[in-house]
């Protein structure tokens, strides 16, 4: 890209830092004038500045925003998940913690006997999900709040990530 | 009273105002940069119900602050990793004791200083406690085993030290106005008016000094645009592995950096508690009016004055840092050795100058 | 099950004419099949005992060969060709005339025994396309009357 | 005779006559894709991944099967044999289930790595795979097997006929039916089957033992030296530093053969392959103290204070060393200085791990220790030690000792009690847990051969060298620093700065290894003179 050609004035730096300031500093007192005006019960016509009052009022979110991670299952309602560990390869963050075990169906051969996810390391980048060749798991729960109060409590188990309550909400299996 | 009961009691009262204002900056920082991007601002902390447009918010922070764990990396120094912060916030706080926050106050008998100490050099003793801040950082950043508080530090080091050489030139030319290094000599100064009607604020004598002054402060208190030390959004900075209140401290530091940078200004360049035209026994205009009042009540007068002035330069840094956005960190160094020291120098020449000529 | 007295006698007679037991298990497992109507599977380990070579390799060479049976198979034995030629010219719809006749699938045998229907690859004998082979003759420029004609022949 | 070359994609090589262009090309680093030829197997021919052009010769040829002449000029790079190869594969994997994300091998497979360089990516075959019936079956205590992965390069029936001798691979049926097993109803009956995990190509055969700890990616690996017998076989070991939650934390998951024209050539045997998990299991961690009132943890450096004193206090003479053929060199060298020379001590060699009539006439040996031979030229032992466990009371002396120190070995309990009864203090050195080591009265935890670099002395007098794999558990300290910080706190004057250096001095002092050093010893490590 081309830099665009400062002029003397632009170069010196100090009038647009105050031209700057003073668009900032009009907001500040624009929005300070009309929010104390409301309080008083003046100007109900002009609005102030307004947000999402997230807790009470939660926000749509994107169709395809990456949430927190679920396992998909088979029709019998085991986990598709063959523990091959690409997942776990990918992971920049390393959150990802499968151990293999042999599955009881020949044909199938393997099955994570442990899968967790540490989602306090997590940084959801989605990198699990392009990696799976299983379309094993997915990250359309769409739910966002995970907080915990303790470590512990940030690990996602295998029935975590395989049992959800509100598994209605999620988006439907699109392939088999 | 003595004169360490009186120096007690001046700190007492010293330290409640500062620490105040810095915790009150904390919320106003938050509010204030919300009106600014059309927001609300923290508005959520409440007791009982009332909300009280989210100043409970200091109460929460700190309350989380005091009971969250006290962490030091497995490797890390313990000493020099608990000592950093008190050094920081004691070498912000320590500045305090030399600036005049307002006259001497006849009470009754006696008179009231409204400073801690008063030295023939003050501004030396300034100037040596904001370069022992580089201690705080730097052991903070050295003693968390850590490489991001490592690069903080370092970084926050190379810019203290490149920005304090500014910093005190720029101060040279106005040293060599006033005559004194004593910051109550230099108030006073600026009670005088210059050609008759303007008062002789520092700003008028030293305009260029003035703004290389707030430029290089603000640059010390390592705030936006020169928050590279702590980048919030990539490195962290020096505080990466610091958690608990002495986190706390180091946050509470930069607010104290804040009310420093500003009572600095307006002690050095804004005429400290001086209001023009205000005398000692009232109102002096220029035209001739005179306007009696009480040596008490011109005394209130110019302590509320010095207030409303570091509250301006306050709010002057909070709205530069919502406003700028940061610089990289070659330009910051370009900045502070190519521009600013060049010109703090020009600016004692030019100062010489005119005071040979005069 | 144990090589019987009999097969044994054959055997070392096989024996003298070759120079290891390698180069004679062709001929030997020939001898077996003649005696059992097919290669038992527990016949291998003895037999390869007997020619003193691993029991793997007869089992290598036993299924690899087609004239090889590895299970029973009926007095007559049907090689129908399914390759090119023979396909080309209506080999298939004579697998699935057979198949038919027989009530029975490529591989099997009927049920009284008589008869065992295999399909193999070629049988040398393009120029007659199609060709089967039954019980070691073989029958070319087959249709499907001809074909109805020599199973009516059979016993 | 003029120098006898051949030209491979152009650049010219000298090359031996008589050996094949894919041997020639693989010795002057020049990869050419296969899959049936193995170095150490005869050749089969019938992968047809080798293919080159040979100019003059109108057809492409297999450079496994095809001999080097003088002048020959190979290509394997151009776009004929690409082609060409690219269609080899194309067949090879029409019946391939392409179960990658199951499949053990998936990381170290030559189907992945050729599909890679010159695969086709789209699959064009519109046909039913031909499904074979078993999917993973055991075919031995160590060695899966799953025929759908097979490309019947026929490497394993070639190793269990030439190799082995034993036979017990084959390819049964015919054409598309054709698949590996062993015989119905058999197993695999030698003690180097999962050598045929190695040359496996393909995931066909997988190791019971390795299937599902771990994914080979995760690992690194060490050359080394396997500790399982006298022979001293080359082995890599495959470790996994940085997922300690699969295979239950255990850092070293295998061995693997590594090429050794004068030991092991490529192969190792099951008994040395599965020994690894002592590294892991059942290790003293920290030094022990037994006293009245049961058994206290204590710091190495606190221990080896103990060690001093009780070391200081015993009278000369009356304190002995049991030796282990475990130990390497450097260690027992170490040994040898502060303990024989300087403190006087009796050193003797006692021999736990003799298992006679189990050695055979390939790779297994007798002696199940890795440096016998080492301890027996370092201490100047005869044919008679090392000494075996039942003579063992007798070596010690008529007077049983007042101190004595046993490096590894379980003692006889009847004999350690006996010790016991009389007052003795043991010692016990040591990387495992035993019931010596629970007697003891103080326990020195020491490092296993995978977690420090060294030396052994294999039966022939072959000196190979093996290199630090893993880090150190809890305390444990190689034997050589326990007697430089005994020396130390003795006031003797000795410096063990490190395996290379002790190597030196021990070159210099030792007639048999003059002129060895541990730069000598790679590849292949190197004779000792004879004694």
């Amino acid at each position: 890209m081309a830099k665009p050609k400062l002029n003397l004035l632009e170069r010196l730096y100090l009038p647009e830092i105050l031209r700057g300031l003073l668009i900032t500093t009009r907001h500040h007192f624009a929005n300070l004038t009309v929010h104390i005006l409301h309080r008083v019960g003046l100007a109900k016509g002009k609005r102030g500045a307004v947000t999402f009052q997230y807790p009470e009022d939660p926000r749509p979110v994107a169709r395809r925003l990456r949430a927190r991670h679920r396992l998909m299952k088979r029709p019998d309602g085991s986990t598709r998940c063959v523990a091959c560990m690409m997942c776990e390869t990918i992971c920049p963050a390393h959150c990802i913690y499968i151990v293999a075990d042999e599955h009881p169906d020949p044909r199938i051969e393997k099955r994570p006997k442990s899968f967790d996810i540490d989602l306090g390391i997590c940084v959801m980048c989605g990198y699990c999900v392009e990696a799976c060749p299983e379309d094993a798991i997915r990250m359309d729960t769409y739910i966002t709040e995970t907080s915990s109060f303790t470590r512990e409590g940030m690990l996602l188990t295998l029935d975590d990530l395989m049992n959800h309550h509100n598994e209605d909400n999620f988006p439907k299996h699109t392939s088999s | 009273m003595s004169e360490i009961a009186h120096a007690l009691i001046v700190t007492g009262y010293i330290l409640s105002v500062v620490l105040t204002l810095a915790a009150l900056l904390t919320w106003m920082e938050r509010k204030q940069s919300a009106l600014m991007q059309d927001r609300i601002g923290a508005n959520r902390a409440s007791i009982l119900g009332f909300r009280a447009i989210g100043l409970f918010h200091i109460i929460a922070d700190s309350l989380k602050m005091f009971l969250k764990e006290d962490f030091v990396p497995a490797r890390g120094v313990r000493l020099f990793h608990t000592l950093a912060p008190f050094i920081s916030a004691f070498c912000a706080l320590a500045i305090f004791a030399c600036i005049p926050f307002g006259p001497s106050l006849p009470l009754g008998d006696t008179t009231v200083n409204l400073w801690i100490f008063d030295s023939d050099i003050s501004l030396l003793y300034v100037l040596a406690l904001g370069s022992l801040g580089i201690y705080g950082i730097f052991f903070a950043g050295w003693s968390s085993h850590n490489k991001f508080a490592y690069l903080g530090a370092m970084r926050g080091a190379a810019q203290m030290l490149s920005y304090e050489i500014a910093l005190g030139i720029s101060l040279i030319g106005l040293i060599m106005v006033y005559g004194s290094l004593s910051l109550n000599d230099i108030v006073h100064y600026q009670g005088r008016q210059l050609f008759g009607f303007l008062p002789a604020w520092g700003v008028f004598l030293q305009p260029l000094a003035c703004l290389i002054f707030l430029t290089a402060g603000i640059a010390e208190s390592k705030r936006n645009p020169f928050d590279m030390p702590e980048g919030e959004s990539e490195i962290i900075g020096y505080f990466t592995e610091y958690s608990s209140m002495k986190f706390g401290l180091f946050f509470l530091a930069d607010f104290i950096e804040v009310v420093v940078v500003a009572a600095l200004v307006t002690v050095l360049f804004f005429g400290g508690w001086q209001v023009p035209y205000l005398q000692a026994d009232g109102f002096q205009l220029p035209g001739g009016t005179h306007w009696e009042l009480a040596p008490l009540a011109v005394g209130l007068i110019q302590v509320g004055a010095f207030c409303a002035k570091l509250f301006f330069f306050c709010w002057l840094q909070l709205t530069i840092r919502w406003t700028l956005p940061r610089f990289r960190y070659d330009q910051l160094m370009r900045l502070g050795w190519q521009f600013l020291l060049p010109l703090s120098i020009a600016n004692i020449l030019v100062t010489g100058i005119i005071l040979v000529c005069r | 099950m144990e090589l019987s007295d009999q097969l044994k006698q054959t055997l070392d007679a096989l024996k003298e004419q070759f120079p290891n037991g390698l180069s004679v298990l062709m001929p030997a497992l020939h001898a077996v099949q003649a005696a059992h109507n097919h290669i038992p599977a527990e016949l291998e380990q003895p037999l390869a005992a007997y020619l003193a070579i691993p029991a793997e390799i007869v089992h290598e060479v036993s299924t690899f060969y087609f004239m090889f049976n590895n299970r029973p198979v009926g007095r007559h034995h049907i090689y129908i060709c399914g390759n090119l030629s023979c396909w080309l010219r209506g080999a298939e719809t004579l697998r699935d005339h057979l198949a038919d006749r027989l009530g029975i699938q490529p591989g099997e045998t009927t049920a009284d025994g008589r008869i065992t229907l295999s399909v193999v690859e070629c049988l040398g004998m393009c120029d007659h396309a199609p060709v089967m082979l039954l019980d070691g003759e073989f029958h070319p420029d087959l249709t499907v009357e001809t074909v109805d004609r020599i199973l009516a022949g059979l016993s | 005779m003029d120098k006898f070359t051949v030209t491979i994609n152009g650049h010219t090589i000298e090359a031996k006559p008589g050996q094949s262009v894919l041997q020639t090309a693989l010795d002057n680093g020049i990869h050419i894709p296969h899959y049936c030829f193995h170095p150490g197997l005869p050749v089969a021919g019938n992968c047809r991944m080798c293919l080159v052009e040979i100019e003059g010769v109108p057809k492409l040829q297999i450079a496994c099967g095809t001999t080097v002449r003088d002048g020959m000029v190979v290509w394997s790079n151009n776009d004929r044999v690409r082609q060409a190869v690219r269609h080899v594969l194309e067949f090879l994997l029409i019946n391939h289930p392409v179960d990658c994300p199951v499949c053990d091998q998936a990381g170290e497979c030559g189907l992945q790595d050729y599909y890679m360089l010159v695969g086709r990516y789209d699959s064009r075959f519109a046909e039913n795979k031909v499904v074979k019936h078993k999917k993973a079956t055991p075919i031995g205590r160590w060695v899966m097997l799953d025929q759908e992965r097979c490309i019947l390069c026929s490497r394993c029936v070639r190793f269990t006929r030439e190799i082995t001798k034993t036979n017990e691979m084959a390819i049964f049926n015919r054409g598309d039916h054709a698949e590996i097993d062993v015989f119905p109803g058999g197993e695999l009956r030698n003690r180097y089957s999962a050598n045929i995990v190695d040359i496996c190509p393909v995931g066909a055969l997988t190791c019971r033992d390795f299937r599902f700890r771990c994914r080979v990616w995760y690992l690194k690996q060490a050359p080394s030296i396997c500790p399982g017998c006298a022979r001293g076989c080359n082995i890599a070991i495959h470790f996994n530093p940085e997922r300690p939650h699969h295979a239950g934390g255990r850092r070293v998951l295998r061995f693997k053969p590594r090429p050794n024209p004068h030991v092991n050539a490529f192969w190792l045997c099951d008994d040395g392959r599965y020994s690894y998990p002592f590294i892991d299991d059942h290790r003293l961690r920290f030094a022990a103290l037994r006293e009245e009132g049961g058994v206290r943890q204590l710091y190495l450096k606190d221990a080896l204070d103990r060690l001093a004193d009780w070391l200081r206090a015993s009278r000369s003479g009356r304190t002995a060393y049991l030796l282990s053929a475990d130990s390497s060199n450097e260690e027992l060298f170490a040994a040898r200085k502060l303990l024989r020379d300087a403190l006087g001590v009796r050193c003797l060699l006692p021999d736990t791990g003799l298992r006679t009539g189990d050695a055979d006439d390939f790779l297994i040996c007798e002696d199940k220790h890795p440096n016998t031979r080492g301890a027996r030229i370092l201490f100047g032992l005869g044919e008679n030690d090392p000494v075996a466990p039942d003579r063992l009371e007798a070596g010690l002396g008529a007077e049983l000792p007042e101190l004595l120190l046993v490096n590894r070995a379980d003692l006889p309990s009847p004999l350690r009690d006996k010790l016991l009864a009389a007052g003795t203090r043991l010692v016990f050195l040591g990387t495992n847990d035993n019931a010596t080591a629970a007697a003891a009265h103080l326990v020195v935890p020491l490092v296993v051969f995978a977690e420090q670099a060294g030396t052994f002395t294999n039966f022939e007098g072959r000196v190979q060298k093996f290199e630090l794999a893993v880090p150190p558990l809890g305390d444990a300290a190689p034997e050589w620093s326990v007697h430089q910080g005994l020396a130390e706190r003795l006031g003797i004057d000795l410096a063990f700065p490190g395996p290379a250096a002790i190597f030196r001095q021990l070159t210099a002092e030792v007639d048999a290894f003059r002129g060895l050093s541990h730069e000598s010893l790679t590849p292949h490590g190197a004779m000792i003179r004879h004694e």
